[in-house]
This record gives C-alpha cells, sequence and structure tokens, in this order.
C-alpha cells in the first residue's frame, strides 16, 4: 500500500479546488471526486478523497438541509475510513466495517447506474416514434355514470387534496446546531486558544465505553473532523499516549508535523 | 434509414392519424408520383395480404390516401366504443373529474401537476363522455383549458360550482398550494432542472447552481 | 370475421391511438394472458421484421402496449411537425429513469438508496411527463413501485426495454445488489409514505402520511 498522506498534502498546498457544482447527494459528489482523480473506488481512493468531500461540507449551510444531514452521515464514515488509514492499528466495530463496505458498494452501484445512463441520454429523444392517433368515436355522447354524485366527487376531491406535495417540515435549527462543521470549528479555536491545551473529550461530548445517541454520534464526528481540519491547517497539534486513549490538543505557531502527529 | 417507402407512407399516415393529400405524401417523403402510386398500391397489399391479414388497411381515393383499421374488426372496435363510453369512471376518472369541477377551467398542466400524474388519456375519454369540454381560455392567452359542461353540472343538481360541497374551503387549499410551489424555497430540493413542469412557469432553461468553487480552506 | 389474434390487437391498438394496459386488451379479444402475450410477442416480430421492417412497431412494457412509428422514420416524422418535441432531461431525470428502466419495478425507497437523495420529487415530475408510473407491486406486497411507460420507450426508440444495452447481463446482478443489502436506509426524510400515492389505483384507501426519521447510519 502506497503511503497516500504526503500527496494529499501536497494537493493542498496546490490550491486544489473543488467545484461546488449541483451534486445530487453525497454519493454524487464523492463519485465525482474519485472520479476526478481517476481512482478506482476502494477504501484507499475513498481516504485520499475525505479532505475533498469535508471541503465541501463546509458549504453545506448553503445547501438544503434535508440533503445536506446525508452529506454529513456520509462524512461520517469517510471519517473512519480516514482515521484507519492514518492510524493502521486502529480498532473498527463490526458495525464500522459494515458501514464502510456498504458505502464502497453504494458507489460502486450508484458509479454503474451511471455509467448505464449513458446508454439512455444517447437514445432519448433521438429517434421518437411518435404516437398515434385515437380512432374511436369523435362524436360526443353525455354518458354519465352511477357515480356522478357530489358527494363522490368531494370525496375524490379531498384525496386529491390530501396527495399534494408538502413542504418538507425538517426541525432545521436542530440539524444545524448538530452538524455545522464552521461553527464547531469556531468553538474548538476559541477554546483551544484561550486554554492552549484541551482534550477531545471536553468539547465533543465523547466518553469511552459510553454508548452514544446518533445525534452525539454526529456531534463527535463533527468535532474529530474539526480538530483534523485544525491539525491541518496548523493551529494545533494533536497527541495520544495509547489507543482509545483522551487525545490532547495543542495549540501552536508554527506547522511541522500533520496527520502523523495523531499517532 | 433504411425503410422501403411503402414504409415511410405507413409511419406518416399513421403519425398523421387522418387522410393526406398524395401530394403532401411525396412532398414529405421524396418521391415522384410513379413511385408514390407504386409503394402505395404495394403498401395496399402488404396490409390486406389473403391470408396474412392486417388489423389495418391502407384506403385510397383518386388523390388522398389514409390509414383505416380492418373491415373485418369493426365489431371489435364497436364494442372498444361502446366500453369506453360505459365503463366507470374509477378513481383516476374521478379525480380528474372532481379537479375540472372545482378548479376549472384548468388547463391540462396544472391538472397534472395537481394530480402529480399524466391525465392526457383520462381527460380525452372525460370528454369523449361530454362531461368535460376543451376551449381557449379567455385570459387572451389562449391557451387551452377544460371546464365541466352544462350537462354534467345539470347532472348533478348544480345552478353553480360554488354549490359542490366545500367549495371554498377546496378552492383556498389548492390556491395555497400554487402559491407554495412558486415560492423560490420549494420542495424540490436539488433537482431544479426540471423545474420547467411548475405549471406557472413560463421559461424553461436550465437552472444552474453557481455556486462557484470555492477554496474552503482555511490559512 | 376471421383476424388473427395479432391482427386484432393491432385494430385495436391502431383505433385506440394510446397506450392500453394488457388487462384491457385481453378483456377486449376474451383472449387468456398467455395467449394475448404471445400474439403481442408475433405482432412485434411481424412488424420489425429483418429486410421487410414496418412503418409502425409495437412498444410494450410488462403492463401495457402501444403502437408507434418506427424508430428508422423519427427523422421523417420530424418533418411532419405534429409530435411535440422530446423535452430535454437533467442529470437526477436521467439517473432516476435510468434505475427505473434497469431495474423497475422498483419502489422510491430502493431509488433513494441509489441515488444516495431524496427522490420524491424527480419522481413525480417523471410521472406527471408520462415517462414513468406508479403501480402496485404484484409480489403480494402491494408495494408502490416506478414502472417505464411506453411513451418513455418511444422517447428512446426502442419496442421492449430488453433491447437496451447490457440490460440482460444487468437485470441478474441487481437482484444481488438488493439482497445483500439487509435494510436499505431511507434517505427520504420526512416525506410523504409511499402506500397513499397511487393515483391510478381505483380503490379509495385512506392517505396517511407519517413523518419518518432520517435514519441517520453514522460510521
Amino acid at each position: 500500500m502506497r503511503d497516500e498522506v504526503p500527496e494529499t498534502q501536497n494537493e493542498h498546498r496546490s490550491g486544489y479546488q473543488v467545484k461546488t457544482a449541483a451534486f445530487e447527494g453525497p454519493l454524487d459528489l464523492l463519485l465525482s471526486l474519485i472520479q476526478k482523480r481517476k481512482l478506482f473506488i476502494s477504501d484507499i481512493s475513498l481516504a485520499r478523497v475525505t479532505d475533498d468531500y469535508i471541503a465541501h461540507l463546509k458549504e453545506l449551510e448553503e445547501f438544503p438541509v434535508a440533503d445536506s444531514a446525508q452529506f454529513i452521515l456520509t462524512s461520517s464514515i469517510l471519517v473512519l475510513i480516514k482515521s484507519k488509514s492514518l492510524l493502521p492499528t486502529l480498532d473498527l466495530t463490526d458495525e464500522e466495517e459494515d458501514d464502510i463496505e456498504e458505502l464502497e458498494a453504494r458507489l460502486k452501484e450508484y458509479q454503474r447506474i451511471q455509467d448505464l445512463s449513458g446508454h439512455i441520454s444517447e437514445r432519448y429523444g433521438i429517434n421518437t416514434m411518435a404516437s398515434g392517433t385515437p380512432h374511436l368515436r369523435k362524436t360526443v355522447t353525455f354518458s354519465p355514470t352511477d357515480e356522478l354524485t357530489t358527494d363522490t366527487l368531494a370525496l375524490a376531491m379531498i384525496a386529491v387534496l390530501s396527495r399534494l406535495p408538502k413542504r418538507q417540515q425538517i426541525p432545521q435549527t436542530q440539524v444545524k446546531k448538530v452538524i455545522s462543521l464552521r461553527e464547531t470549528i469556531e468553538r474548538l479555536t476559541e477554546r483551544i486558544q484561550r486554554s492552549m491545551r484541551g482534550r477531545f473529550s471536553e468539547f465533543s461530548g465523547y466518553e469511552r465505553g459510553r454508548p452514544l445517541s446518533k445525534e452525539e454520534r454526529v456531534t463527535v464526528v463533527v468535532s474529530f473532523l474539526a480538530m483534523l481540519e485544525l491539525v491541518k491547517t496548523g493551529l494545533v497539534q494533536v497527541s495520544q499516549r495509547a489507543h482509545f486513549d483522551e487525545i490532547e490538543i495543542e495549540h501552536r505557531d508554527i506547522g511541522v508535523p500533520r496527520y502523523n502527529s495523531l499517532e | 434509414m433504411s425503410l422501403s417507402l411503402q414504409s415511410q407512407i405507413e409511419s406518416i399516415l399513421f403519425a398523421k392519424g387522418e387522410a393526406m393529400s398524395l401530394e403532401a405524401l411525396a412532398e414529405h417523403t421524396g418521391a415522384d408520383r410513379q413511385a408514390l402510386q407504386d409503394a402505395l398500391n404495394d403498401l395496399e397489399h402488404t396490409l390486406a395480404q389473403e391470408g396474412s391479414e392486417r388489423g389495418i388497411r391502407l384506403v385510397q381515393t383518386d388523390t388522398t390516401a389514409e390509414l383505416a383499421t380492418a373491415p373485418e374488426a369493426s365489431e371489435l372496435i364497436r364494442s372498444l366504443n361502446t366500453k369506453e363510453l360505459t365503463k366507470r369512471l374509477g378513481k383516476a376518472g374521478l379525480e380528474t373529474l372532481t379537479i375540472v369541477l372545482y378548479q376549472g377551467p384548468v388547463s391540462r398542466r396544472d391538472i397534472d401537476y395537481i394530480r402529480g400524474v399524466n391525465s392526457t388519456s383520462i381527460l380525452r375519454n372525460l370528454t369523449i363522455r361530454g362531461l368535460i369540454e376543451q376551449q381557449e381560455s379567455d385570459d387572451g392567452t389562449r391557451a387551452l383549458v377544460y371546464q365541466p359542461t352544462t350537462e354534467l353540472l345539470r347532472h348533478l343538481g348544480l345552478s353553480r360550482r360554488e354549490d359542490l360541497p366545500q367549495y371554498n374551503e377546496i378552492a383556498g387549499e389548492v390556491e395555497q398550494f400554487y402559491h407554495e410551489q412558486n415560492e423560490p424555497e420549494d420542495v424540490s430540493g436539488p433537482a431544479e432542472e426540471e423545474s420547467a413542469d411548475v405549471p406557472s412557469d413560463q421559461g424553461a432553461g436550465e437552472t444552474s447552481r453557481s455556486n462557484e468553487s470555492t477554496d474552503s480552506r482555511t490559512g
């Protein structure tokens, strides 16, 4: 296995830019990031595009919230993959392994659909077969049925109304609170700058061994993302004595080691 | 494209659905009159070949040609006609009719949009049954809109449609639906290139989400 | 009357001038489903026979059939200017149609799962355009599934979706993909519950709208 990390960083330095085109969703975005680098779908390529993906995540505030939740959820799996690539000895639970496998499988399936869609776009509207014309009776004859009563019709109208698409009612504020990466980074930066030292558990709410709710899990993941982001920008340095031990975060001035310092 | 001339003629007559002058046929196929006449005769024979008669036939006059159902099928077509007029309207038919009643005059586009499905075929059937009728909108757009027929209103015992049950509430709810759909932030999420299908939206055109590339990395 | 069953079908479909359900065809011809399907296949072959291709063709889905002009005649028909132009598809529409064509009948849930986003609005849009339709699954679950329509096939110039490139090779593998997934993730967020969404269904049925919470599968 090649060492992916330095290359990723080089691309950062060269100002690798990610376009926020109209991505259909997290799978679409991920796939296009992988294809842009001419990679195959694998845990390795996923680890390599994680940073680009996260760059997008920061713009999520401008996305419709319903989708941004999906983007965030996918990012949490990416972080697992990335963490594993940085810390090869990291033990993942069976459930986490499954999530990673599933993401890969979904991406492959999605890629196949995109490939197949080439056949459709190639043909659609090209050799169109025209429909015919009705040749049945053309003279109008008033032909009611016994279904025609005002009550039946009113019921039918109520059925129509009940099916009108409703605006999506998502508890927006709640979702946003949980997932705002930018906010978390700001909170972190401020806190670390104030104390010069911090613990991961203090701002993420993460405690080893305590089962997390889904919401908490997202918070932890976003905090972890935020921490990686700060490491990457050289603002902090992190250390961990042993696996699963508390992660200590330290403010620093000059950037020396980066991701590697996690270990 | 490698269709024989007789098959080209068949395509054209099928799509047109009515009698066409030989002149127009010659023009569309680019064939001269003699070749055209030969091809028409060939087509007529192909369709009526003894032992393998087809369900459609070519009907020719000196100046026109037309496709029609085979005479042997006339019984079948008659019963099809009767069925179309007497079969139950069913849920889809009733719903479409009721939208025309409560919302008419209303365009097919609006009906489709409210129901979430394509209503072309149902509207055709309701029209043949004399329950609704198509006319030009009088709002100056000359768009085609559907109205309930006076026979239908009479049959339902309504002197005006405001007498329909819950007329005001229902009309109000549909209004609100339109209103909501036309606000910028709608239910559609990022699938905006399809927005050309919103009824009141006149421009087709692709909506491009133009979040420009942002180098979001701090530092 | 001595028309063969395939010619009777041809007559009926020609007269109808739009897609007809196999159910209605069986009813009008009095043929049982197997005989009907055989006759439809015969008709398809008769019309598309190599060397003597006809100007019209049969287009079939699992549940409907329609006559249409031959794909080879599309240029010619375009010059007639009688038929509306095909509207463009956006990316979301293209992906969704691909899934429905290669994998339909397929539920919204499965489409959401493959695309990774909520497809409610694009599905509604494609349904309104008449390119896909929703129906109850015939596997006994009465789940709502999406199917391609003959209209979609006509736009693609195909008599049946099995004629799509790679169709057969894909069909088998897909089954496998779904079966590997124990529990498809619901990316839909609070959207309509499927069970109420069949407009063409004749049964009344209460509309239940339950807000499913987004199933967050964090790592």
